[in-house]
């Protein structure tokens, strides 16, 4: 399991000695808002995410048949009738993805929320109040963090007769926080000898105010690709229990397909579509999550925020990239510029 | 140079086909060649049948069939099934050389009988005494049903190796010495080689000089590997059998999957209001489809279609089907069902059955999930029992909280298999046997998970386990299939089957249709008959 | 003090590209002599660091050189124009012809490896033919050299004070004895005494070994006092340049007056300080003309509208000195 | 010294805790081993046998559950983690002896295969941000997010079969008994090649990330551009200064994936049913074998307290300034 | 604004033989000889702020001045010594009490890049400056008339422009006063002002020096004023302390001590602060050489007098007794912790 997490440093804005204070421009805010949205990948991301939610909403009610329902089609390839092929009960696989994406999407997102809401609550208290509360908290987090979280997964969802979606979100999103509540304190314990924090103590600010208004913003970029890396956990978690069968709900996801297509030896029958889509439709979601996450990163930290392009033409039309230690020369060396002063005109 | 390599001969045997690739899907193996153990790796793979012989073998496929006799020359039951005489075969030796004595056999029954831990079928053992070549077992019950366990399924172990055992049922049996063709000769995690013995064997030494076992982690890694010919002989589920395994070499891959005396079916709570009505049970029972099951979820082999009303199995059952069953077969009845339907008060509103006291008729139907023949049996029932408007949903509990709702009578529908045996009472005993009755929420491990309560069928099945006579045994057992087929505690759908997945591209010999000679699980006590058997292909 | 070691011809640095660039450094044309220290002093966010980097190319992005040329004399070899080498040669003129001195030692030296290792590798890299044993006694010696006695070297930066750290720089700047060494406020987060005691021994090094700095600092006293000239920066450009003595006792720009005018001093009589009113122009959106004009209490017709030029007064009679302020308007301007 | 002795009882304490959890929790779920084994063997294994089992398990005996956790413990402190019931009678030690060399060493080669590789990427792809290495972003990310199981079917399915070089499942091949000869070990190469893939391409790229992301970081410190300033070569800065410094975090989470080789590669083994931990893990929780789960959970528990403390020693050695006063 | 009734030159805070020591961690060796390091950062600090007047602190980097203000403003618990606020001891570590404290003494960070937080506008830190000590008014004009003076007030003007922006859209100067402002906010009676200009360039430097001075002037604050430029001290405050390795070493009204300083180390100080007069070419001639120049460690101070490694003037008991502050004469209040004022060892 490795979550990208961002590292320590590169979310912490422009505390380093090179900041510069950026001059004043106040249309210049207005247009970093919106920064997010410019950065190409994360705004690839945010769409396929979009189309994965819209799908989670609407999937049930546009998807062509009843992804139970049996046909009389068995194990047929992609055809106008199934786009995606049918199953050894004729059921239609296009419809049994579109239906299953809700399952996957409100298991994912509310897993995620859970675990990071935890991983926030252990992670910054305990980094932020230290002393025996961080000892009794990061002891905690410690001892979830070495229960291996699948096999605990598996032990608690068979606990739980007929675990529902909730559930399986609670299971989950409960046994993979602590990972993140690690980050978190990580980053709390350099965050919170700043001095901005002790100003703001120095102010006379209350603690919970300390921690929720000025920790807690500038936690922002860990928080959330903690919370990308959770929900793509949640996902494949979710699917991976449904594919081993431990998971007993009766709705479709996409672990449900892939249960019922490996059952099926789908592939040694040649039958791809029925287990390839389910894999690619889960691939993408992460694939759309990581994107965001990227756009996350680069959102709140400066530093990896492109300033416009890396690359640019000199005027000897070379293409130069902008790097660190060779600034880029744009007059063109070969024809030297003339030592003379050009002369400023008098009116 | 590399003599002293364990592998050395191996990588040279692997040219000439001498050896037989035998899999099974049991997961992964710690050393334990103990033949009582039932979590041993000589029973998960099977293998313990080459190395310890049993004193009779008898055939599931022709359960009416006469035991042959095996390590015994002869087998004699008494009238009342309270004892046998056994005489042992003379000439059979271990393989450290020393003869097989009916001190041995006295031996391993003496032991079971003192081992609660190896008395896997709870058999009520009295005496065992011996003379000569005879020994003479003596029970405390009528022992009819259970012959077969007794004789055919209990290895014999050399009494000068097991006597200095501490703990029979524990050890673990590191070189096992035995009757049998073969002798260990290697093991792995991953399986277990047997090679032929020397000499010393009493019958003709098998052709297959090796035997390689291999455990696969899974029914679809056996499957695999039974595919692309890496494993030539198992029992496994092969979802759709036809392309993803006989496809793949039709001339050589071969399925062979005869129904035995154990059946699966959906176990119904009778408990619950509605389903405690025979007639609902009844017209439930006429709307399954056991044709689209056997061709859907079972690949069209694995659970043989039960077809006669009593639930019997096609060919292994035939013989025990009462004469006023004969003939009567299963199929598709909805109008029927819901003419029956009508008549006892339900009323069927457009695609709602609803009870005679105006509630919907719904269900729930359960099984793990891992187990997808069952679920897709389940998916198939819910089809069907919606034709006649009762609402079914599917749920895919986890295994150990299935199976702790079923003993518990927490359920309301399952579908689950029954024991098997030589004749039909194990399977009738297991629905519906009123000794095993126990309230909702007791567990009851043995059987009658319905909660089914027919004082009749509980006399019957205790007087066919203890009558003295074929006649009576008849008697009973046309009165027990009475209860079953008129009540429908279980509605019956398919057979279990003692077949096997196998390719005969280096080995031929194996059972078939045409010569059913045994059954063909490569785990079972006559797996050694088929080892016995098998010739070269091409020779 | 004639001959010039590096010559700054209208250096024109960006940040960012397009209509959003920050113009930092315009058109700026600067010498520096041999042997000299030249002092740059300026508003903060005038520009000062970036004309340093800019002159070998190390600003990090979006930092675009837009035009001008730097051209080094080289001690024997014709000159040449350093913003024209190709990466490989600018990577062997690095340091063993300017070395720079970083605003933040603790910053500049990598916090992983020894200072050993940091000295030595630079001698790796510009001589490879040297031997392990007389590379460390030549670091042996630059240690020496700035007061930190050798058995330090295996030290690692954490372990060192601000000033150690910051004489480790110094010493490392002059390993390869390059002609030009580039200071950035070297001292700033430092009590006088270290900052005394760091230029006091750069000042008699320089006497030895005959190279030039260039000094970047806000505090005009230490400049005064160190440096040969001074160079005033304000909005980009150099607005004044003249010698030490002549710049502190008569400075011809408004701006370098009101500079000369905020700083209390010590010694002598309290005097009234000045101050300039207004505050910083942005960078972004410069005013026209001369950039000063909003705060310059002498601003006049031509300040609004045109940009003066860096040149020799014509007024003034000092010989060696420039400003571009309409008040004193160079000779080419008349 | 009161700080060793914190960290002492921390770490003992979260062994407590965990080895406590670790055998409460399975005990929640209901069943016991017999049913299981009943269950899985479905209808294979007669309904008589049972009270057999339960005698041979020793589980007739009924005995309350604290009574268990303090025998549990007793069997720890004595260095017996008792009998498994899968592999019944086989001790648990004998068991997970049997499956963690493959485990170790298949997911141990592969993770520091992946974490050199993902790193010495991740440092390209920071170093010359904005080049074409930057476009490998995408792409391995989107292997990190297929599943991997599902990747490895397909790899079964597309490379593994007859006649092919990649055997579909086991870890050597059947023939074959364990040993160091010219014939096992390179079978066992042979077996191991699409799992280590597999693991590979999915883990791949968490790596690359984060590493790329502190080198970025760390490109726009100071003392790189001083590095730069100094002459050093393209090499030397990226490396020595750079990459140097941007390790650090990539390193410690090394030192704990190192602690997850144990039991994280569940569905890999799987999939490729490779004699490893993961998998008996699984048979273990699908049979009720309490002994052997706690053994394993034990084992993991462990492992990863252990990579937690490597975690902090890599650090004290690798960052200098940790080392600052002991 | 009550404090603006109250007469100038009552006291309001005093340190009394104040002293902070910090743990360092140890090695295993030291740990099993027992031994307990500690940084000496302050030891026994003696200091009195009274109403509208300003006392310098000045001493070289690392000599404790910052800790002196940290311990002021309570951020630090102390190690021995005491506060007193209106000549009642204080000992306060958070809650109401804090609180109460914080509205009454302030402290401006020294470093204006890491005291403002990133994430939050400027109209933020003030609101909250304000709205702790519950002088925000109750409406929104209120409020919106209280930031404006605050602003106004620290000369940036006009407020709105300055509002609505992030600390990174600031220069250094505009950080720093936005800094000061939000420690007027509280309307304390005390300003503890670490390094409130050394960031800047001299224009600028002058502006916040010149504010400070009105402030004080104007609402009758004591200010604590402490900066490495002697030559601001001078111009500034109205008493300047000299502090050298955790203790003070000389004290007296700002002209005294800057044109006739006492104690060999402020002789030092002085000496060596850059002289525009004293041109190029003598620089070497103050050279002296003063052992290695090396700040002496805090964990292992030198015994008696810390300055005596060091000292020109060093005498055999300065290595051995502590000094005392001695009387100089030659002006009111001016006083040295030298043995060289010792009028016994003159005699
Ligand atoms: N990355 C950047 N993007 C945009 N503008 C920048 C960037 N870096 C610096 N600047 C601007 O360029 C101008 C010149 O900066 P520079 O660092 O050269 O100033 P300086 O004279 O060295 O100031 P100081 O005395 O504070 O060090 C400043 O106004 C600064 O805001
Ligand atoms: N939290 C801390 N833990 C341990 N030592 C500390 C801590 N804070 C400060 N010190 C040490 O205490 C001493 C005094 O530090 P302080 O910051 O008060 O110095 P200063 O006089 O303000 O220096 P400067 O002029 O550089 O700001 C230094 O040696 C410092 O290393
Ligand atoms: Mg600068
Ligand atoms: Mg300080």
């Amino acid at each position: 399991m490795t979550i990208p997490t961002s590292s320590i440093e590169q979310v912490i804005p422009g505390q380093g000695s090179m900041a510069q204070p950026e001059e004043a421009h106040p249309t210049k805010r207005k247009r970093q808002r919106f920064t997010f949205v410019r950065n190409k990948k994360a705004a690839i991301g945010l769409v396929i995410f979009g189309v994965y939610v819209l799908f989670a909403i609407i999937g049930p009610w546009v998807a062509p048949y009843d992804p139970s329902a049996r046909g009389d089609d068995l194990v047929q390839p992609p055809s106008a009738g199934h786009w995606l092929g049918t199953t050894h009960l004729g059921q239609d696989v296009f419809s049994q993805i579109l239906v299953g994406t809700r399952s996957v999407m409100y298991v994912g997102l509310l897993a995620g929320v859970i675990a990071t809401a935890l991983s926030i609550l252990v992670g910054v208290t305990s980094g932020y109040l230290g002393g025996k509360t961080d000892d009794v908290l990061s002891a905690f987090a410690n001892v979830i963090l070495v229960i291996p979280a699948v096999p605990l997964m598996i032990i608690i969802t068979s606990i739980l007769n007929n675990a529902s979606d909730t559930l399986i979100a609670l299971v989950i999103g409960l046994t993979s926080w602590s990972w993140n509540a690690r980050v978190l304190r990580a980053q709390t314990l350099s965050l919170r000898r700043r001095d901005y924090i002790e100003a703001s103590r120095a102010t006379g600010e209350k603690t919970w105010r300390i921690i929720g208004f000025e920790l807690l913003p500038n936690l922002t970029a860990v928080i959330a690709s903690g919370f990308v890396g959770t929900v793509i956990f949640a996902v494949l978690s979710e699917i991976t229990l449904a594919f081993i069968g431990i998971v007993s709900n009766n709705g479709w996801n996409w672990g449900t397909i892939l249960f019922w297509a490996q059952g099926q030896q789908a592939l040694a029958q040649s039958a791809w579509w029925w287990f390839v889509p389910a894999g690619l439709a889960i691939a993408f979601l992460g694939t759309a999550l990581s994107l965001i996450n990227f756009g996350i990163d680069e959102f709140v930290s400066p530093r990896l925020r492109s300033a416009g392009k890396t690359k640019l033409k000199t005027a000897s039309g070379h293409t130069v990239r902008m790097r660190i230690g060779f600034t880029p020369v744009l007059s063109s060396a070969a024809a030297p510029t003339p030592v003379q002063r050009e002369v400023a005109k008098l009116p | 140079a590399c003599g002293d390599s364990p592998n050395a001969n191996n990588a040279n045997a692997n040219k000439a086909v001498d050896f037989l690739k035998i899999g099974m899907p049991n997961g992964t193996q710690t050393e334990n060649h103990n033949p009582f153990a039932g979590t041993s790796s000589a029973n998960a793979l099977g293998y313990k049948w080459m190395i310890y012989e049993p004193l009779t073998q008898w055939n599931p496929v022709k359960p009416a069939d006469p035991a042959t006799p095996w390590l015994a020359s002869s087998v004699k039951w008494a009238d009342d099934y309270k004892s046998v005489d056994i005489t042992v075969r003379d000439g059979a030796t271990w393989s450290d050389g020393q003869k097989l004595t009916a001190d041995d056999v006295a031996y391993t029954y003496t032991l079971i009988k003192g081992n609660d831990a190896l008395n896997q079928y709870a058999v009520p053992y009295d005496q065992i005494t011996v003379s000569g070549s005879n020994v003479k077992l003596t029970f405390k019950s009528s022992q009819f049903v259970n012959q077969n366990k007794i004789l055919a399924n209990t290895p014999i172990v050399p009494k000068h190796v097991w006597e200095k055992i501490a703990d029979p049922a524990t050890d673990t049996n590191k070189n096992p010495v035995g009757s049998g063709p073969y002798t260990l000769k290697s093991f792995t995690q991953a399986g277990v080689t047997l090679t032929v013995r020397d000499s010393g064997y009493w019958q003709d030494l098998p052709k297959v000089k090796e035997l390689r076992y291999v455990s696969y982690a899974d029914n679809s890694a056996q499957a695999t590997a039974l595919a692309n010919g890496e494993s030539e002989w198992s029992f496994v589920f092969i979802p759709n059998a036809q392309q993803t395994f006989v496809a793949k070499d039709p001339a050589h891959h071969k399925l062979w999957a005869p129904g035995v005396l154990g059946i699966h079916g959906l176990y119904i709570n009778t408990t619950v209001k509605p389903f405690d009505d025979p007639k609902l049970r009844q017209a439930m029972n006429m709307v399954i489809n056991r044709t689209d099951i056997f061709n859907q979820a079972e690949a069209g082999y694995f659970h043989p279609e039960i077809k006669s009303v009593t639930g019997l199995p096609p060919g292994a059952g035939d013989a025990f089907i009462a004469p006023e069953y004969k003939g009567k077969e299963f199929s598709v009845d909805i109008e029927g069902a819901k003419t029956l339907l009508a008549k006892s008060g339900y009323q069927l509103n457009g695609k709602t059955l609803t009870d005679p006291s105006g509630k919907p008729v719904k269900i729930k139907l359960s099984d793990p999930a891992p187990w997808s023949d069952y679920q897709t049996t389940l998916e198939i029932l819910k089809s069907n029992f919606a034709e006649i408007g009762i609402e079914a949903t599917v749920e895919k509990p986890n295994q150990d909280v299935w199976d702790a709702n079923v003993q518990k009578g927490a359920f309301e529908a399952t579908v689950r298999w029954t024991n098997g045996g030589a004749t039909p009472y194990d399977i009738y005993q297991t629905v519906m046997d009123g000794d095993l009755l126990k309230p909702v929420g007791t567990a009851s491990q043995q059987g009658n998970f319905g909660r089914f309560k027919s004082p009749e069928a509980t006399a019957a099945l205790k007087a066919y386990a203890n009558a003295t006579s074929d006649a009576e045994r008849t008697e009973q057992m046309n009165k027990i299939q009475k209860v079953f087929v008129e009540q429908a505690p279980m509605l019956p759908i398919g057979a279990d089957n003692v077949g096997a997945a196998y390719s005969d591209k280096n080995w031929t010999g194996w059972p078939t249709d045409a010569d059913p000679y045994a059954g063909a699980q490569p785990t079972q006590p006559y797996a050694l008959q088929i080892v016995l058997k098998l010739r070269p292909a091409g020779a | 003090m004639s001959e010039p070691v590096l010559e700054i011809r209208n250096l024109d640095v960006d940040y960012g590209l397009g209509d959003r660039a920050v113009h930092a450094v315009r058109d700026v044309s600067l010498t520096l002599h041999r042997g000299e220290v030249l002092g740059l002093a300026g508003e903060s966010g005038s520009g000062k660091s970036t004309l340093a980097y800019g002159l070998t190319r190390l600003l990090p992005p979006p930092g675009v050189i837009t035009g001008g040329q730097v051209i080094y004399h080289p001690e024997k070899d014709s000159p040449y124009d350093v913003l024209a080498l190709s990466d490989r040669k600018l990577r062997e003129f690095r340091w063993a012809e300017t070395a720079i001195v970083f605003q933040g030692a603790m910053n500049s030296l990598n916090p992983v490896h020894k200072i050993s290792t940091q000295l030595t590798d630079v001698l790796r890299a510009h001589d490879p033919a040297m031997s392990e044993h007389s590379r460390n006694a030549r670091a042996r010696e630059m240690l020496k050299l700035v007061g930190i006695s050798p058995d330090r070297m295996d030290a690692y930066p954490h372990q060192l004070s601000g000033g150690m750290r910051q004489r480790v720089m110094i010493g490392m700047a002059l390993i390869l004895q390059p002609q030009v060494v580039i200071m950035d406020e070297p001292t700033t987060a430092l009590d006088v005494v270290m900052q005394r005691q760091i230029l006091g021994q750069l000042i008699e090094l320089r006497e030895r070994l005959g190279f030039s700095v260039i000094f970047i600092t806000h505090d005009l006293s230490l400049l005064v006092e160190f440096s040969n000239r001074i160079a005033i920066m304000y909005g980009g450009r150099i607005v004044e340049e003249a010698p030490a003595s002549t710049i502190y006792r008569n400075a011809l720009h408004p701006y370098s007056e009101g500079l000369l005018g905020s700083f209390p001093a010590l010694r002598g009589p309290k005097r009234e300080l000045a101050g300039i009113p207004g505050s910083p122009p942005d960078l972004a959106g410069m005013p026209s003309g001369c950039s000063f004009h909003p705060r310059c209490p002498k601003a006049f017709d031509p300040c609004p509208t045109t940009v003066p030029v860096l040149g020799p007064p014509a007024d003034a009679n000092a010989a060696g000195r420039t400003v571009a302020c309409w008040l004193h308007p160079a000779l080419e301007n008349r | 010294m009161r700080y060793f002795l914190q960290r002492i009882a921390f770490y003992l304490f979260t062994a407590w805790a965990a080895i406590t959890l670790n055998f409460f929790i399975p005990r929640l779920v209901p069943g016991d081993p017999v049913q299981s084994l009943i269950a899985k063997y479905r209808g294979q294994l007669s309904s008589e046998a049972i009270q057999s089992l339960y005698v041979l398990f020793g589980l007739d005996k009924q005995e309350s559950l604290w009574q268990q956790y303090l025998d549990y413990w007793k069997q720890i402190f004595q260095g017996d983690l008792g009998l498994s019931f899968t592999f019944f009678p086989a001790p648990v030690s004998q068991v997970i002896s049997q499956a963690l060399p493959w485990t170790v060493l298949l997911v141990g080669i592969t993770t520091i295969i992946s974490f050199l590789l993902g790193t010495g990427l991740g440092v390209l792809a920071g170093w010359r941000r904005g080049s074409w290495a930057d476009g490998l972003l995408p792409v391995t990310t989107f292997f990190s997010s297929v599943p991997y199981f599902w990747l490895g079917i397909i790899a079964i399915y597309l490379l593994a079969g007859p006649g092919s070089f990649f055997p579909s499942s086991g870890g050597f091949d059947s023939g074959l008994v364990p040993a160091w000869d010219q014939y096992f070990i390179p079978s066992a190469i042979q077996h191991s090649l699409l799992p280590a893939l597999t693991i590979l391409i999915s883990s791949v790229s968490g790596w690359i990330l984060s590493m790329r992301n502190m080198m970025v970081t760390v490109a726009s410190e100071d003392y790189i551009t001083v590095a730069h300033a100094k002459g050093l070569s393209e090499r030397r800065v990226a490396v020595s200064y750079a990459a140097r410094n941007a390790l650090l975090p990539n390193v410690s989470g090394f030192a704990l994936s190192l602690g997850f080789i144990v039991g994280g590669t569940l569905l890999v083994e799987i999939v490729f049913s490779y004699p490893g931990l993961g998998f008996t893990l699984l048979q273990a929780l699908g049979a009720k074998d309490y002994p052997l789960m706690q053994g394993i959970f034990l084992v993991i528990t462990i492992s990863v307290l252990v990579a937690n403390l490597l975690a902090d020693v890599a650090y004290l050695l690798l960052d200098p300034r940790t080392r600052k006063e002991g | 604004m009550t404090s603006t009734k109250a007469p100038s030159g009552e006291v309001v805070l005093e340190a009394v033989g104040l002293t902070k020591h910090f743990p360092v961690r140890r090695r295993l060796r030291q740990i099993l000889r027992k031994e307990h390091d500690a940084v000496h950062a302050v030891d026994d600090v003696h200091l009195t702020l009274r109403r509208g007047r300003v006392v310098a602190l000045v001493g070289e980097s690392g000599s404790g001045k910052s800790t002196v203000a940290r311990l002021l403003a309570q951020l630090y618990p102390r190690t021995g010594g005491d506060i007193r606020l209106h000549g009642a001891s204080t000992r306060v570590k958070g809650g109401r009490p804090f609180r109460e404290y914080a509205a009454r003494v302030q402290m401006i960070f020294q470093d204006p890049f890491a005291s403002l937080n990133p994430v939050h506008t400027i109209r933020y830190h003030l609101t909250r400056a304000l709205k702790i000590h519950g002088n925000a008014g109750s409406t929104a004009d209120e409020l919106e008339a209280a930031l404006h003076d605050l602003l106004t007030r620290v000369s940036l003007t006009p407020p709105e422009r300055y509002l609505d922006k992030f600390p990174h859209e600031l220069s250094g100067g505009q950080r720093q006063r936005v800094a000061i402002a939000r420690a007027l906010g509280a309307r304390p009676e005390a300003l503890l002002a670490d390094e409130p200009v050394s960031m800047l360039d001299v224009s600028i430097r002058l502006g916040v020096l010149n504010l400070l001075r009105d402030l004080k002037e104007r609402l009758n604050l004591a200010i604590l004023y402490i900066t490495h430029d002697i030559a601001s001290a001078r111009y500034f405050a109205d008493e300047t302390l000299v502090m050298y390795a955790g203790r003070m070493v000389e004290g007296g009204d700002s002209e005294t001590v800057t044109q006739a300083p006492a104690h060999p180390y402020t002789r030092l100080l002085i000496d060596s602060a850059p002289d525009p007069d004293r041109l190029t070419g003598d620089a070497g001639a103050l050279e002296e050489d003063r052992g290695n120049g090396e700040p002496p460690s805090l964990i292992k101070p030198p015994s008696g007098c810390r300055f005596h490694p060091r000292c020109p003037a060093a005498m055999p008991r300065c290595s051995t007794d502590r000094p005392v502050p001695l009387e100089i004469g030659d002006a009111p209040g001016h006083w040295a912790a030298c043995w060289l004022y010792d009028k016994a060892e003159a005699a």
